[in-house]
This record gives structure tokens, C-alpha cells and sequence, in this order.
């Protein structure tokens, strides 16, 4: 019974952290670039905003258009219910596995794409074709990632890896570990729309590709999109942090290792979104079709891995 | 088993009955026969399918019908699986094709293709329960010559009669290798019944050549890379229908002479067998869905994806094959179950999509989606169809192209317990392509469906579409609920196939009980998922999130304004994203295996050449394989019948000099034997 | 005895393939005709000699047949021909006369190598001329494929036919006589349609040439 | 009453001049009467006896020769009652079809003496005279073209007959040395008792010299040339008797002489022998068709591909043997009954083009349906008789273990099946060249050929017992 409770929390405590994290990297970014920066909440009053905003739909556009939202919003929500953000595990550990997750957000990533055509606007149809692009090239990586810690784990099940990686903390450090970690990492960075391979913070230049996506929407629709998104760069944070830097994920579920587990939760978060401010500070977005390239780079460093941990075992 | 017999009777009745009756009578009550006719064949085929699958084992008949060896059907579970498959999209298409023909009415023989249709079902139920070489070669050759003469039948539309000849020219050829094959099998026993060849001892030499023969036969017909170039010429080309049939059930047909022929005749091989399959799996796949990718003609689309989802398929089988001949028998089992899940899967959602294209096809007239758009508004049905269809093929969740991909990806996941250095490299690599594959299958879906369905209309024909008829949508929607069942009850669909596999050689059934998840416990493999809760979570979650804006009070006014363009006002299709140009980064990013002819003519204003009047582009890809496999094999040919054309040169002296020569020749041979 | 019968028996077989060689290095019609009515000639004397030493009276019917057929019918159809189309002489055949000759030799000597055997095998004391008599087949076959004129080819046919029926009787002493009978009128049968063909090739193509006849091709 | 029927029609129409139609028709129930005294035969076969008659049992029919006079008759039968002279326009005059009656039965009873009669010097004889009576009908048109043909036909024909003749003189002096003259020597059945001790090599030579001169006849490559050209440019019930039964009776010639061989040398020298000229027909025949502009010629070498097929059959054993025999009974039946559909192409579109037939479909919806059947069939698809002979050679190839051979083979008529199936589209469809009648002419002649076609389905469904039963018993012929 807790741990339904628990999926229930966890995946409101998801929700409830997205925005801020959008915002505290931009934060973030602002601080390193000697700028004063919009404060951390400023996401949350966005959304609010939107919420109160009316709707404006394309002429040309269809049902699919209404209902992508919250087809988007309800697949992030879902995959929050699967990944193991405070604690393992689980009771829905068994509905699906890693590669649920994947096949989850590429759901709503296809869905979006089709609203990105629904107007009919070229800039709709440049950033789904973009965005199609970017998601099937990084396909490979993840299922090469997923590979990598399966082999370590035995099992695609997100549970499984977390626990067996803490078990044996060694493997954690093991090269195939590491350069996996490396390839998400990347994956990251693209499937969330971040530099370098795409600008959060632009609108209307012809580089961009999730912006240029639901240009069309406005109102609450565009702030499920958002928050979505949000969500979504929250999960693959908490991937990274949980699976291959399991400690402090609760596995007895008393309330003393949870508290830890929020804790570590947080500290990881914030050190991703650092990571993240300083690489978008530091480096400029990549030209549209010198993207493939880092993308293969990621799919070498996901080779390696899963090699690597395939002749060390 | 009297029911069985029962039903196998009507099936093998109903088919000749429609094909006389489609023969026998002009006009709709012509269509009408033939499709009742097909619809019950099929339906009972399928309940003879489900029956055995049921009861693990089917009836098995043998008659002196035909001449030599006789006619001999047996049911065991793989054919009755398979007979399902034909049962399943053969009824569909029955009724879709009852609708979809009447526009042939007058133009092109409705005889024939109601004729056919029937002979094509019927030869296909044969094959797949035949148990001796003669009857599967005779089913297989009526599968081939059916198919032939209804691709011929808008034999007046440019193209048609060149693919037919291809398609007709590579199933013979296939033929060809089978014969060799199953004789080598039977090696001598003149009934080659199956029965002899399971327990034939054969050299290791005679396995492989077989193997390898096999390979080429049971490939040509898959429309295996490199032997798939019939395959996007003839599946436009048909009626969609027949398209659909054609990419459904009669591709299949070579995945299950390869199971027949490697996992129940043969009983396994050496690992490279495994290996070779899985290979080409692999090309298949991503070439099948990159060509696909630059393509803009809808069917030819769906006809690349074919090649790719075989491919899917034969990664599953070669997997399987290796792990078997590594003695991973539960392993062998997922991945062949994977295999064989994905069949039926594809049968399924291609024959539903082909269908949706042809109700595209049937309202607009054209098969370019460059001409297309904004049908979502005008044939709402047939889009919500197409894109149950396009989910299901792009494998997302909770629909049953992903249940297959899972269990695919979970058996090679699996293979990782084998030790061996080359498993180490060919099975991560075999992953990454297959996930490549169905990222690219899902955004050329996104192309497909967007261009085809959304936005506004880019011609007067997609302007003036019209909803297909009833008939025709009975046809989808059977099919599209059969897409969501399969994806719903994995936990079932394999606990069936398992027990088909089991009867078949050192087959361990597939351990999984019915939950409502689909729980794995190969040694190496362990994974959990379950559609049915995550379908049933997705539903709850978009029921509360309309519910929490209700709660939260949130605005719900709602405004229809033009589409923001810049501050341009009034909205053209020319102004829309084309499918070209949603290809075009991929394109570029694979420009390397395209290897694209591009030609652009600008021609300038004649006072200024800073004003341009008008530009063209033109941007073509040929796939190579034509250009390097089948150009030289086509020049060879010609060449040698040149040369021996000469040899008739008109001269009687020439000709008695052949004469005298052969005479003395073998005078001396003569002479001088031994 | 045997050795005087065995002498005339090469004797006339030699003068049989002379004959046939005469077609190679004369140019004239007439003179082919004439050959192949002396070359029937000498195989009947061959027939009655065998049919007399053999002795095998049904012999001396076959060289009756023989000589009425070859030596007197076919010979003067011939020469009607020949007078419809005097004009037409092997001008330029398609082996010139020495390589031609050349040539017969070794198929002489082809044919030697080839009936050895026949040659070991036999007891008959005709056997020594059944070599010349399968030279003489060999070298008509040249004949028809080298020469160019119709009625050239006809006559080298009827040579061939000449040289098996003369290997038939030194061979064997004659095939059964209602066989040879029938033979015999198959011979002339084909003859015939032969001279209409002719006629017709020169009604058609005003000539004889039948280099003419190659349009049929591939 | 086998050759009475033909002999009968040949001096009914030789007395009657000018032609009349009654001529025709008469012929027609005639060649009914053969058929039904062929069918007699069959059941004495079957029955065990071997009928003989005529002094010194010079004719006598076996299963083999039964088989052989079914195929002649049959064939005979149809070129009777589709041929000149039935009423009509089928553009040919009162004198063609009285030469047509004349020589065409001469061409029958000729065929059929040849197959029974037990004397292989009257076998020779027989053959020689279809020679002459078929060349007598290829010019029924007076063309250049035809008279060429038929010039090649006649010379290349009778120079490899006059061969043959050579081949069974050498074998009766083998045998003379053997067992000195005797009555009826040339009997097959003699020659057949005593070959065991014939002389290896001299019955080699003359079995080199038969198969040369036969298989000139049978349209074995390379001394194949006459045979495109011939068919080609004879009329269409000859063409269809030539290709569907005159080059069978060819080869039964040399079968009969390769029994004799086997008998005395073993099968070895044989079947090598046969096996190559075999696979050459099958090449040529093949290849030619790849590129071939002309429907009757390539009609032709299909005849010369499965000659050659039937050949390499031969080669293969008792089961080849069963598998060739079913195979040249089912290519009588489909080729005659093609190229008599061919004559019907050729009377409406006056042309012998492929290029220059297109729409056949549509100007004559019938004919060319069973015409594409017959093309279907000869190429070897289900549910056409030859799919099954076919099947049975292979099977018969693998069985003696050649599979290299059988690859090959499948190879070559792979490359003839897509040839001849591109041809056959580019006939069917398109639209009708300008200036063709469109619309089934007088479709009654299309009966016979359909039951032609409908037999070929039977025999491709199932094998009937006396069939079986008679073939059987040829293949204890060949291993007696």
C-alpha cells in the first residue's frame, strides 16, 4: 500500500520539480554569464499565466492538435510513475521497463511532431521534421545504453539495475559504466532541446527545432507542453543520477531513508543542472547538420560500453 | 478433431467455389460471391488455425489427389499459426475488397481478380499445411501465378506490366532453389514427405547447401535485402488490396518455409546459420526503412517498410537459430516467438495501412502524398484508422508492434550470456540498428501521416476526398482492432505461440503464464512489462489532466484564428512543409548510402540576375542494388543470348557444317570411349 | 579367289570415291552429273561382283534397282535440270578447289581411322573397301557444306547417299532386300521433292544460289 | 485400323479434284477412328500383350510404341479438324487444302507406321518419308520465306536421315558379323535379343551415327537449325503436328537404338551422349528465347528446350525415363494445341511479330486466354501437366544423385520461363494494333484446344492409372 502511495508522490514530486528545474538552470546560466537572471520560481509563474491564457488554433489545424497535449503531458507523466526517482522497488516496476520508457517519450515526441504539421505552418513542419531527425539518430545510443547496464544488471527493469548496481558498488566505476553514462548524457542533452543541439531560449530563428514544434500552440495547451518538457528533462536527470549513481535511493522504505532520498535527489539534480548551465554557457549550439556527428560520438561511446562490459565480465 | 476436419473442408471448398463463382457471374453479385466466398474460407481457416492452436495439434490428411507424391496437409502448430495470419487478413480484405473493386467495374476483369483472390487464399492455406515437397511447390507456384495475374491488373497504368515481370521473374527463381532444396532434402526418397526429411542423415555439405539454398528461396519471396528489388515495384502497383494481401500474408509465406524448413526439417544448424540470418535482418531493416524515408510515393512507402519489418522479423529467427545451435533453448524460443509475434503483428497493422492508402488512393486517385493533405477533415474514419496503423507499425506503446520490438530487443539482450567474442560484437550492433530502424520508422510514420492527413489539401483531387465506403471500412477497423488486441494480451499471444513452437524440434514452450504483464525469466534475460496497465494508466492520466484544468477553473475559452505566418496573411499549400523537405536533413545525414542526383536550374530575370524568375530542383535516388547486383546478372544474360542467337546465322551451309562437326566429334568420342 | 573378289571390291569403292572427288576440282554441272552417274555405275558393278562372289542373289535385284535408279533415272533428271540452269556454274565455292581437296584427304583418312574397328571386326573378305566407302560419305558431307549451288548440293546428296549404300553392301552384303526395295524408293521420293524445290527456289529467287537463302535468322 | 484412317483420307482427298469440304470432314471422323484403335492399343497393353502382325512380325505395338501412336493420333486428330478445308475463311483455297489433306494424313500414317512397325529399316524408311511429305506442306504459301525453310528443312533433314541410314546399316553389320544373315534381322526385338553380344565399339560407332541422323530430326542441338525456321513458316496445324509429335517420333527412334546400345555396352556411353546434347538443346533452346522478336519461332525453341529437357531425362534411369515419357505425352499436348492457336494469331494479326501483336486480350478474349494457358503450361506452371513431368525429371535427377546437372537445368529454365512469360505479356495486353478486328471470330475450334488444355490440368492434378500403368510398363521396357 505505501508503495502505491509512494509511486503517487514520487510522481508528484516530479511534477512539482520540473518547472523549477527549468528554472534554476536558467538561473544558473544567467549567474555564469554575469546576469542577474529571472528568479528560480519563474517557470511556475509562466505556467500559471498560460493556464489563464485563452486558446488560439490554427484554422487548418484538427483534433490531433487539441488532443496532443495532453497525450504529450500524460506519456511524461507516466514514464514518472516507472523510473525509480526516490525509491526502489517498486510496485509498477513490473508495468515497464527501461525500454517502456523510451518507447513512452518517443510516443509523445511522435504526437507533437504531428501537431508540429497539423497548421501547416513551414515552421511547424521544419521542427518536426527536425525533431524526428534528432530522436531517431539518438535511438541507437539509448538502446545501447540500455544494453550496457542490462548486461550489468541482467535486466532491462529499472529496479533490477538500480538495486544490483548498488549491491556491488564496483560496478558503478566500471568502464562500461562510465563511457554509458557518457553516451545518455549526450542523448540527454538532445532529446531535451539543449545546446548544442538545440536553443531553449530562442524563438523564431531558423536553427531552432522543439520551439519551432509548437509554435502554433498558446494557453494552456502550449503550459501542459512546457511543463511536459520539464518533466521530461526531470526524468532523464533522474536517470542519469539514479542508475548510475544509485546511492541514496531508498530501498527499505522508511521514512528516515526517504528523507535521504529526497536529499540526494535534489543534490543530484542540482549538479546535473550545473553541468548542464556551465556546457551551455561554455560551448554554442551546433550547426543542424553537425548534430549527426555529436550524436555518433555518443553512439561510439555507447559501443564501447556495452564491449567493454561484455568482455569484462 | 471431426470439427477440424469439418472446418478444413469448407476452407479448402469455399476458395474454389468463389474463384467459379467470381468466373461464373458478371457484375456486383460476381464481387459479392467471390468476397462471400473468400470471407468464409478465411474465417474458417482461421477457426481451423485457432482450434489446432488450441489443442496443440491439428488433423493431418493425405489423398492420391495428386499425382507422384500425392497430396498431404498436416496441422502442426507453426501452420496453424500461419493459417491464422491468411485468416485473419484474408477475411479483412475480402470485405475491403468487395467495396474497393466495384470502382473497377467495366475497366479491368473483375473475374479475374475475384478469381484469384480466392485461388491466392487458397493456395497460401495449402501451403502452409502441406507436408510434402510437391503439394508446398504447387501451392507455391499458384501463390506466385495468383499473385502475378492480379498485379497485372491495371495492366494499362505505366509500370505495371515491368514490376509484375520482376516480381514474377524472382519468385521463379525462388522456385527454382526451393525444388533444388527440398530434393537435396529428400535426398533421393522419391515421396519427399516431410516426415522422410526430418529423419533424412544428412552430410553437413548437403545441410548447408540447403540451408543456403533455402535462404535464397524462402528470402526472394520475404523480400530479403539483397532479393527484395521486386518487392517496392510490385506492391504499388497492385490493387491496394491485393497490396495489402500481398504485404501481409504473402511475404510471410517466406518466413515460414524458413522456420519450416531450419527449425523442423533441418532441426537447427551451426551458428553462422543463425548468424547469416540475423545479418541480413539486420540490412534489411535499416535499409528497408531508409529507402522508405525518401520516399513519396505512399504505397511504394509502405512497401520499404515491409522490407524493413521482415527484417525485424529475421532478426528474431537468426537470433533464435543461434542461440539454439548454442543450446539457450529458452532463449532460442523468445527470440523465434519474437519473430513469429512480429508476423502476425505486421500482418496485421501493413495489411491496415495498405488499406487505408488504397481509401486514399480510391479518393484522391493519386499515390503521391505530395498531392495530398488535410484528409484528416474529409475521411475522418480512415484516419483515425491510418494512424492506429502508423502508431502500431512505429512500435509505440501500448500497440502490438511494440509488444513484438520488446520481445525482440529482450532476446537479444538475452544473447549476451553467450561467450564468444563475435556474439560480443554482431548482437549490440544488432540492437542499435534495430533501434535506429524504428526511430526512423517512426518519423517517416510522422511523415507519412502528416503529409498525407493534416494541414490543408495540396491538390483539387485531396480538396474534393470523400469518405470510403462502408465495406472498405469494415475491412480497417477489423484489422485495426486486431492491432490493439495483439498489442494488449502479449502475455497470451505468447504463451500460444510457445506452445505452437513446441511441437516442433527440441523446442522448449515459451514459460509464461497469463498475467496481465509479460514476464521474461530467459537465463540472461530478465524483463517485465505490462501493456495492458500501461494502456489503462495512459487512459487514466488524459481522463484527470482535462479534469485537473476543470478543477483548477482554468480558462477554457477557445479561439480559431489563421495560422501565424510572419504576419503574412492567407495561408497556400505552397506555403506548407513538403515530404521532400521533411526528408531532406536525413537525406543529407545519409547522403553517403543515397548518394542523391541533384539538379537545380535557375533562370534569372533578363534584366537582373539578382531577380529570379523561376527555380527547379530535382533531387532523385536509385537504390543501387539494381545498378550493382541485377545490371550485370541482366547484361551477362543478354550477352550470352546475343552470342547464341548468332549461332542461328541463316546459312544451311553454316548449319551443316555444325552438323558434320558434331558428327565427327562424337564419332571420335566413339571412337576412342574408354 | 577371295583375294581377286577383295581386289575388285577396292578397285571399284576407289573409283567410287574418285568420282566423288571429281566434284571438288571440276566447276561444270555437266561434269558433276556425269560423275554421279559413273560413280552409281561402279557401285553396281561392286553390288553385282558381291552378289556374285558372295554369292547372294537377292544382290543382283539391288544392283538392278541401283542402276536403274542411279544409274539411268536420276541421271537424266539431273541433265533436265541442268539444262533449265546451264547458266549457273560453281563459280566461287566457299573452299577453293586444293584446300578442298586437301581437305577430302584427311577426311579419308578421318574415315579410315573410324572404320578400323569395323575393319578388325569383320570376316568379309569385301571389308578393305568399307573405308573408302565411309571416306566417300565424309567427303559428299564436304561437298554439300562447300558448294554453293543447289543442284551441287543435291548431287553431293546423292553421293552420300551412294557411299552408305555402297558401305551397306561391302559392309553387310546388303541390307534385306524389301528394306533396300523401300530405301531405294524413299531415295527417289526425296529426289523428287528436291527438283520441285529447286524449281520453286529458282522461280523465287531467279536462281540456284542458295546463298541466297539466309534471311531466316536468330 | 491404326494406319488405315489416314491412308484412307489421303486417297479420299487424293481422288477428290477439285476439293470439297466433305474431304475435310471425313478426314476429321477418320482421325476419330485411329484415335479409338490407339485407345485399343492402349487397353491390349495394358491388357500385357504385345500385339504383332504382318509377316515376320514386322509390326508390333509395346507400351512404348502405344504411347507414342496416342501422342501421333491425338495430334493428328487435331491438326484433321483445325486444319485447311473445314469450311470458312481460313485463308486457304481449294488446291492448299487438298495438298494439306494429301500430304498432312501421308504425314500422320507415316509418323504412326513408324512408331509400330518393329523393323527398324522400315523405322528409317517411315521417318525419311515425313520428312519428305511435311516438306511438301511447308510452302503451302508460296513465299520466299517458306521456300527457304522448307530448303534448309529438306537438305539438313534428309542428309541427317541419310546419316541414320549409315547408323543402322553399321549396327546390322555388327550384328550380321555376329550371327550371319537372317530372316527379319532388322527386327528390333532380334537385334534386342541378341545386342548383349554385339560388338562394343562398332555399336557405339553406329549408335554415334543414329543419334546425329534422328536427332537432326528430333531438333537436338547443334543440328537443331531447321527447326525455327520450319516451324516459323509452316502452316499452323503442321507446325503444331511437327512440334508436338515429329520430334517425339524422332526420339523414339533413338530410344529404341539406345535400348539396343544399353543392352550391349551398359548405359553409360548412352546417357553421357545424351545428357550433353541435352543440356546443349536446353542452352540454345533457352537463350534463344531471351531475345526473340517472333512468336512461332520462339514457340520453336521452346520445342527445342524441352526436347532437350526430355533428352537429359533420358539420361537419368528408370525414373527419368517415366518422367520424360509423361513430359513428351503433355508437350504433344500443349505445344500442337499452342501453335494452333498461333495460326489463329497469325490469320487475324497477319504478323509473326511479337512486337506487332499487342491486345490479344482484348481482340480475341478466347484464344487468348487459352493461348496464355498453353504458354503457362509449356513453361511449367501448376496446375499444367508439365509442372508435374517436370518435377518427376528433377526428382529423377536428384534420385541418381546428380544434383549439379538438375541445378543446371533449373538454372536454363528459369532463364526460359521469364523470357517466354515477358513475351506473352507483351502479346496479351496493350491495345490492339490499328486495322485488327476486334471480336472472337467463329469460336468453335476453340473446343478441341480447350479439352487440349483441360486434359493438361488433369494430367497436372492427377496421374490416372492406365496412364501410370502404361508408362510403367515402357519403363520396364527400357530396363528389360
Amino acid at each position: 500500500m505505501i508503495g502505491y502511495a509512494l509511486e503517487v508522490a514520487q510522481a508528484a514530486l516530479a511534477l512539482l520539480l520540473a518547472p523549477g528545474l527549468v528554472g534554476l538552470i536558467r538561473w544558473m546560466k544567467a549567474r555564469l554569464q554575469n546576469r542577474r537572471g529571472a528568479p528560480v520560481l519563474q517557470p511556475y509563474w509562466e505556467l500559471r499565466k498560460l493556464f489563464r491564457k485563452e486558446v488560439i488554433v490554427s484554422n487548418n489545424a484538427s483534433w490531433l492538435f487539441r488532443a496532443t497535449p495532453f497525450i504529450v503531458f500524460a506519456s511524461a507523466v507516466a514514464v514518472t510513475f516507472l523510473v525509480p526517482i526516490l525509491a526502489v522497488p517498486l510496485p509498477f516496476d513490473g508495468i515497464g521497463d527501461l525500454l517502456v520508457v523510451v518507447y513512452l517519450l518517443l510516443l509523445g515526441t511522435f504526437f507533437l511532431s504531428l501537431a508540429g504539421l497539423d497548421p501547416g505552418s513551414p515552421f511547424g513542419g521544419m521542427g518536426a521534421s527536425r525533431e524526428m531527425t534528432v530522436a531517431a539518430l539518438a535511438e541507437p545510443t539509448v538502446a545501447l545504453a540500455i544494453f550496457a547496464l542490462a548486461l550489468s544488471a541482467g535486466s532491462t527493469n529499472l529496479g533490477q539495475i538500480v538495486a544490483r548496481t548498488m549491491t556491488n558498488p564496483g560496478a558503478a566505476l566500471s568502464p562500461g559504466h562510465l563511457l554509458a553514462f557518457g553516451a545518455l548524457f549526450i542523448v540527454t542533452l538532445a532529446e531535451t532541446g539543449r545546446l548544442p543541439i538545440d536553443n531553449p531560449a530562442t524563438h523564431l530563428e531558423l536553427t531552432m527545432i522543439h520551439e519551432a514544434m509548437v509554435l502554433e500552440y498558446s494557453g494552456r495547451y502550449l503550459a501542459l507542453i512546457e511543463w511536459a518538457a520539464a518533466v521530461k528533462l526531470l526524468i532523464f536527470f533522474s536517470l542519469l543520477g539514479n542508475l548510475f549513481v544509485p546511492w541514496g535511493v531508498s530501498m527499505a522504505l522508511t521514512p528516515a531513508t526517504l528523507a535521504i532520498a529526497v536529499a540526494s535527489l535534489l543534490a543530484k539534480l542540482v549538479i546535473l543542472a550545473g553541468v548542464v548551465a556551465v556546457l551551455e554557457t561554455r560551448i554554442a549550439k551546433l550547426r543542424l547538420f553537425r548534430v549527426p556527428e555529436l550524436l555518433s560520438v555518443s553512439f561510439v561511446l555507447a559501443l564501447l560500453a556495452v564491449t567493454s562490459s561484455f568482455l569484462l565480465r | 478433431m471431426a470439427v477440424d476436419h469439418l472446418l478444413l473442408a469448407v476452407m479448402l471448398a469455399a476458395y474454389p467455389a468463389g474463384a467459379l463463382a467470381a468466373l461464373g457471374v458478371r457484375g456486383a453479385a460476381g464481387r459479392g460471391l467471390a468476397a462471400g466466398c473468400a470471407l468464409a474460407g478465411a474465417l474458417s481457416g482461421l477457426a481451423l488455425g485457432a482450434a489446432c492452436l488450441a489443442a496443440g495439434r491439428g488433423p493431418a490428411v493425405t489423398a492420391s489427389f495428386l499425382p507422384l507424391t500425392g497430396l498431404a496437409l498436416r496441422i502442426d502448430g507453426l501452420s496453424a499459426f500461419f493459417l491464422v495470419v491468411v485468416g485473419v487478413v484474408g477475411a479483412a480484405v475480402a470485405v475491403y475488397g468487395f467495396g474497393y473493386s466495384s470502382a473497377y467495374e467495366g475497366r479491368y476483369s473483375l473475374r479475374m481478380l475475384g478469381a484469384m483472390l480466392n485461388v491466392l487464399l487458397l493456395s497460401l492455406s495449402v501451403q502452409v499445411i502441406a507436408d510434402n515437397a510437391l503439394t508446398f511447390l504447387m501451392a507455391w507456384e499458384a501463390v506466385s501465378l495468383s499473385v502475378y495475374l492480379m498485379v497485372l491488373t491495371e495492366h494499362d497504368q505505366p509500370g505495371t506490366i515491368r514490376s509484375a515481370h520482376w516480381y514474377i521473374a524472382f519468385a521463379h527463381a525462388g522456385f527454382a532453389a526451393l525444388v533444388a532444396m527440398f530434393l537435396l532434402l529428400s535426398s533421393g526418397e522419391l515421396t519427399s514427405s516431410f516426415a522422410a526429411m526430418r529423419s533424412a542423415s544428412l552430410t553437413p555439405a548437403v545441410r548447408d547447401s540447403a540451408f543456403v539454398l533455402a535462404l535464397l528461396g524462402f528470402g526472394a519471396k520475404a523480400g530479403l535485402v539483397p532479393l527484395h528489388v521486386w518487392l517496392p515495384m510490385a506492391h504499388p502497383v497492385a490493387p491496394s488490396y491485393v497490396s495489402a494481401m500481398m504485404s501481409g500474408v504473402v511475404i510471410k509465406m517466406g518466413v515460414y518455409g524458413l522456420l519450416r524448413v531450419t527449425i523442423d526439417l533441418l532441426a537447427g544448424g551451426p551458428a553462422w546459420w543463425g548468424g547469416l540470418v540475423l545479418g541480413l535482418g539486420t540490412v534489411s531493416a535499416l535499409l528497408g526503412v531508409l529507402y522508405a524515408l525518401m520516399e513519396h510515393d505512399l504505397k511504394r512507402l509502405l512497401a520499404f517498410h515491409s522490407v524493413e519489418n521482415i527484417g525485424i522479423i529475421f532478426i528474431g529467427i537468426g537470433a533464435g537459430l543461434m542461440f539454439q545451435s548454442y543450446g539457450l533453448t529458452t532463449l532460442a524460443t523468445l527470440g523465434i516467438v519474437g519473430g513469429l509475434y512480429h508476423t502476425i503483428n505486421h500482418a496485421c497493422f501493413k495489411g491496415l495501412l495498405f488499406l487505408g492508402a488504397g481509401s486514399v488512393l480510391h479518393a484522391t486517385g493519386t499515390r503521391n502524398m505530395e498531392e495530398m493533405g488535410g484528409l484528416i477533415k474529409r475521411m475522418p474514419r480512415t484516419a483515425l484508422l491510418f494512424l492506429v496503423g502508423a502508431c502500431a507499425i512505429s512500435a509505440l506503446p501500448p500497440l502490438n508492434g511494440f509488444a513484438s520490438e520488446w520481445l525482440v530487443f529482450q532476446a537479444l539482450l538475452g544473447g549476451s550470456a553467450i561467450p564468444q567474442p563475435e556474439v560480443a560484437v554482431i548482437l549490440p550492433i544488432a540492437v542499435a540498428m534495430l533501434a535506429l530502424a524504428s526511430g526512423l520508422c517512426a518519423a517517416c510514420f510522422v511523415k507519412a501521416f502528416g503529409i498525407t492527413f493534416l494541414a490543408i489539401p495540396r491538390s483539387r483531387e485531396a480538396l474534393h476526398a470523400h469518405e470510403a465506403p462502408l465495406s472498405m471500412q469494415a475491412g480497417m477497423v477489423s484489422l485495426a482492432l486486431m492491432c490493439a488486441a495483439l498489442g494488449l494480451a502479449p502475455s497470451a499471444v505468447v504463451r500460444v505461440l510457445g506452445s505452437a513452437l513446441s511441437g516442433l524440434a527440441r523446442f522448449a514452450p515459451a514459460d509464461v503464464g497469463f498475467t496481465l504483464g509479460l514476464p521474461l525469466r530467459a537465463p540472461g534475460a530478465v524483463g517485465e512489462m505490462s501493456p495492458p496497465l500501461l494502456a489503462l494508466g495512459l487512459l487514466v492520466l488524459l481522463g484527470l489532466v482535462p479534469l485537473g484544468f476543470w478543477l483548477a477553473g482554468a480558462d477554457r475559452r477557445l479561439r480559431v484564428g489563421d495560422t501565424w505566418g510572419c504576419g503574412r496573411i492567407g495561408q497556400t499549400p505552397r506555403m506548407e512543409y513538403t515530404a521532400t523537405a521533411f526528408a531532406e536533413p536525413l537525406r543529407r545525414v545519409f547522403a553517403e548510402l543515397y548518394r542523391p542526383s541533384r539538379d537545380l536550374s535557375i533562370d534569372f530575370h533578363p534584366e537582373s540576375k539578382y531577380f529570379v524568375q523561376s527555380i527547379e530542383y530535382r533531387s532523385e535516388i536509385h537504390p543501387w542494388f539494381e545498378r550493382v547486383l541485377y545490371d550485370p546478372l541482366v547484361h551477362v544474360l543478354g550477352a550470352a543470348a546475343t552470342w547464341v542467337r548468332r549461332l542461328q546465322g541463316g546459312s544451311v551451309h553454316l548449319y551443316l557444317v555444325y552438323m558434320t562437326v558434331a558428327l565427327m566429334a562424337l564419332l571420335t568420342v566413339a571412337r576412342w570411349w574408354r | 579367289m577371295d583375294s581377286v573378289f577383295s581386289q575388285l571390291c577396292v578397285l571399284g569403292s576407289s573409283l567410287a570415291l574418285i568420282t566423288g572427288l571429281i566434284l571438288l576440282w571440276r566447276r561444270g554441272v555437266t561434269a558433276y552429273i556425269s560423275a554421279f552417274t559413273w560413280q552409281s555405275r561402279a557401285i553396281t558393278v561392286v553390288t553385282v561382283v558381291v552378289a556374285y562372289f558372295g554369292p547372294d542373289h537377292e544382290l543382283y535385284w539391288v544392283a538392278g534397282a541401283l542402276f536403274i535408279l542411279k544409274g539411268v533415272v536420276i541421271p537424266r533428271l539431273l541433265k533436265q535440270m541442268e539444262r533449265r540452269f546451264a547458266a549457273e556454274r560453281e563459280l566461287d565455292p566457299y573452299v577453293n578447289t586444293a584446300t578442298s581437296l586437301v581437305i577430302s584427304g584427311l577426311l579419308v583418312l578421318f574415315g579410315y581411322a573410324i572404320t578400323r574397328p569395323l575393319v578388325a571386326l569383320s570376316h568379309l573378305p569385301t571389308r578393305a573397301g568399307m573405308p573408302l566407302a565411309m571416306g566417300l560419305v565424309l567427303v559428299s558431307l564436304f561437298v554439300i557444306i562447300s558448294r554453293k549451288k543447289a543442284l551441287t548440293q543435291v548431287i553431293g546428296f546423292l553421293m552420300l547417299e551412294n557411299g552408305l549404300a555402297l558401305l551397306a553392301v561391302l559392309g553387310t552384303y546388303g541390307i534385306p532386300l524389301i528394306v533396300e526395295l523401300g530405301v531405294f524408293l524413299d531415295v527417289l521420293m526425296g529426289f523428287l521433292v528436291m527438283q520441285i524445290f529447286i524449281y520453286q527456289i529458282h522461280e523465287t529467287f531467279e536462281s540456284i544460289d542458295v546463298e541466297q537463302l539466309s534471311n531466316l535468322r536468330h | 485400323m491404326l494406319l488405315g484412317p489416314p491412308l484412307l483420307a489421303a486417297l479420299l482427298a487424293a481422288a477428290v479434284k477439285p476439293y470439297r469440304r466433305f474431304v475435310g470432314w471425313t478426314n476429321a471422323l477418320l482421325s476419330l477412328v485411329s484415335l479409338g484403335a490407339a485407345v485399343v492399343l492402349w487397353r491390349h497393353v495394358l491388357a500385357g500383350d504385345v500385339l504383332t502382325s504382318g509377316p515376320v512380325e514386322f509390326l508390333r505395338a509395346d507400351a512404348l510404341s502405344t504411347l507414342l501412336a496416342l501422342c501421333v493420333s491425338v495430334v493428328g486428330g487435331l491438326a484433321a479438324w483445325l486444319g485447311p478445308g473445314m469450311g470458312g475463311d481460313d485463308g486457304y483455297d481449294g488446291a492448299q487444302a487438298r495438298r494439306f489433306r494429301i500430304f498432312g494424313n501421308l504425314f500422320t500414317l507415316m509418323m504412326l507406321f513408324a512408331v509400330v512397325s518393329n523393323n527398324v529399316g522400315f523405322m528409317w524408311i517411315a521417318i525419311e518419308a515425313t520428312t519428305i511429305t511435311s516438306a511438301m506442306l511447308i510452302p503451302l504459301h508460296v513465299t520466299k520465306a517458306s521456300v527457304e525453310a522448307s530448303w534448309k528443312y529438306i537438305l539438313i533433314g534428309s542428309v541427317g536421315i541419310a546419316l541414320a541410314f549409315g547408323g543402322t546399316v553399321l549396327g546390322y553389320f555388327d550384328f550380321v558379323n555376329l550371327a550371319g544373315h537372317r530372316e527379319a534381322a532388322l527386327n528390333w526385338t532380334v537385334l534386342m535379343a541378341s545386342a548383349p553380344r554385339l560388338h562394343p565399339q562398332v555399336i557405339q560407332l553406329a549408335f554415334v551415327f543414329l543419334l546425329v541422323g534422328y536427332g537432326t530430326k528430333a531438333g537436338l542441338a547443334p543440328m537443331h537449325t531447321w527447326l525455327p525456321d520450319a516451324h516459323s513458316e509452316a502452316p499452323a496445324p503442321l507446325s503444331a503436328m511437327m512440334s508436338g509429335v515429329l520430334l517425339a517420333v524422332a526420339l523414339y527412334a533413338v530410344i529404341r537404338w539406345k535400348l539396343v546400345v544399353n543392352a550391349a555396352v551398359g548405359t553409360g556411353f548412352t546417357d553421357e551422349l545424351f545428357t550433353a546434347m541435352g543440356l546443349l538443346s536446353l542452352a540454345i533452346g533457352a537463350f534463344s528465347l531471351v531475345v526473340q522478336r517472333n512468336y512461332k519461332r520462339m514457340l520453336a525453341y521452346s520445342s527445342i528446350e524441352h526436347t532437350g529437357l526430355i533428352c537429359v531425362g533420358l539420361a537419368l534411369g528408370p525414373l527419368g525415363m517415366f518422367a520424360s515419357m509423361l513430359h513428351l505425352l503433355n508437350h504433344a499436348l500443349a505445344k500442337s494445341a499452342i501453335f494452333l492457336l498461333a495460326g489463329r494469331v497469325l490469320h487475324r494479326y497477319r504478323t509473326t511479330e511479337i512486337s506487332g501483336v499487342s491486345g490479344l486480350l482484348t481482340a480475341m478474349p478466347w484464344t487468348g486466354g487459352v493461348f496464355a494457358a498453353g504458354v503457362l503450361a509449356v513453361i511449367g506452371l501448376p496446375p499444367f501437366g508439365l509442372f508435374i513431368s517436370e518435377f518427376a525429371l528433377f526428382r529423377a535427377g536428384f534420385a541418381a544423385g546428380r544434383p549439379w546437372l538438375m541445378g543446371l537445368v533449373l538454372a536454363l529454365l528459369a532463364v526460359a520461363f521469364v523470357s517466354m512469360i515477358g513475351h506473352l505479356n507483351r502479346m496479351l495486353y496493350g491495345a490492339p494494333a490499328a486495322g485488327v478486328r476486334v471480336g472472337e471470330g467463329s469460336a468453335w475450334p476453340l473446343v478441341p484446344l480447350g479439352l487440349c488444355m483441360a486434359a493438361l490440368v488433369v494430367l497436372g492434378l492427377t496421374l490416372p492409372a492406365p496412364l501410370r500403368a502404361l508408362l510403367t510398363r515402357i519403363v520396364e521396357i527400357a530396363g528389360s
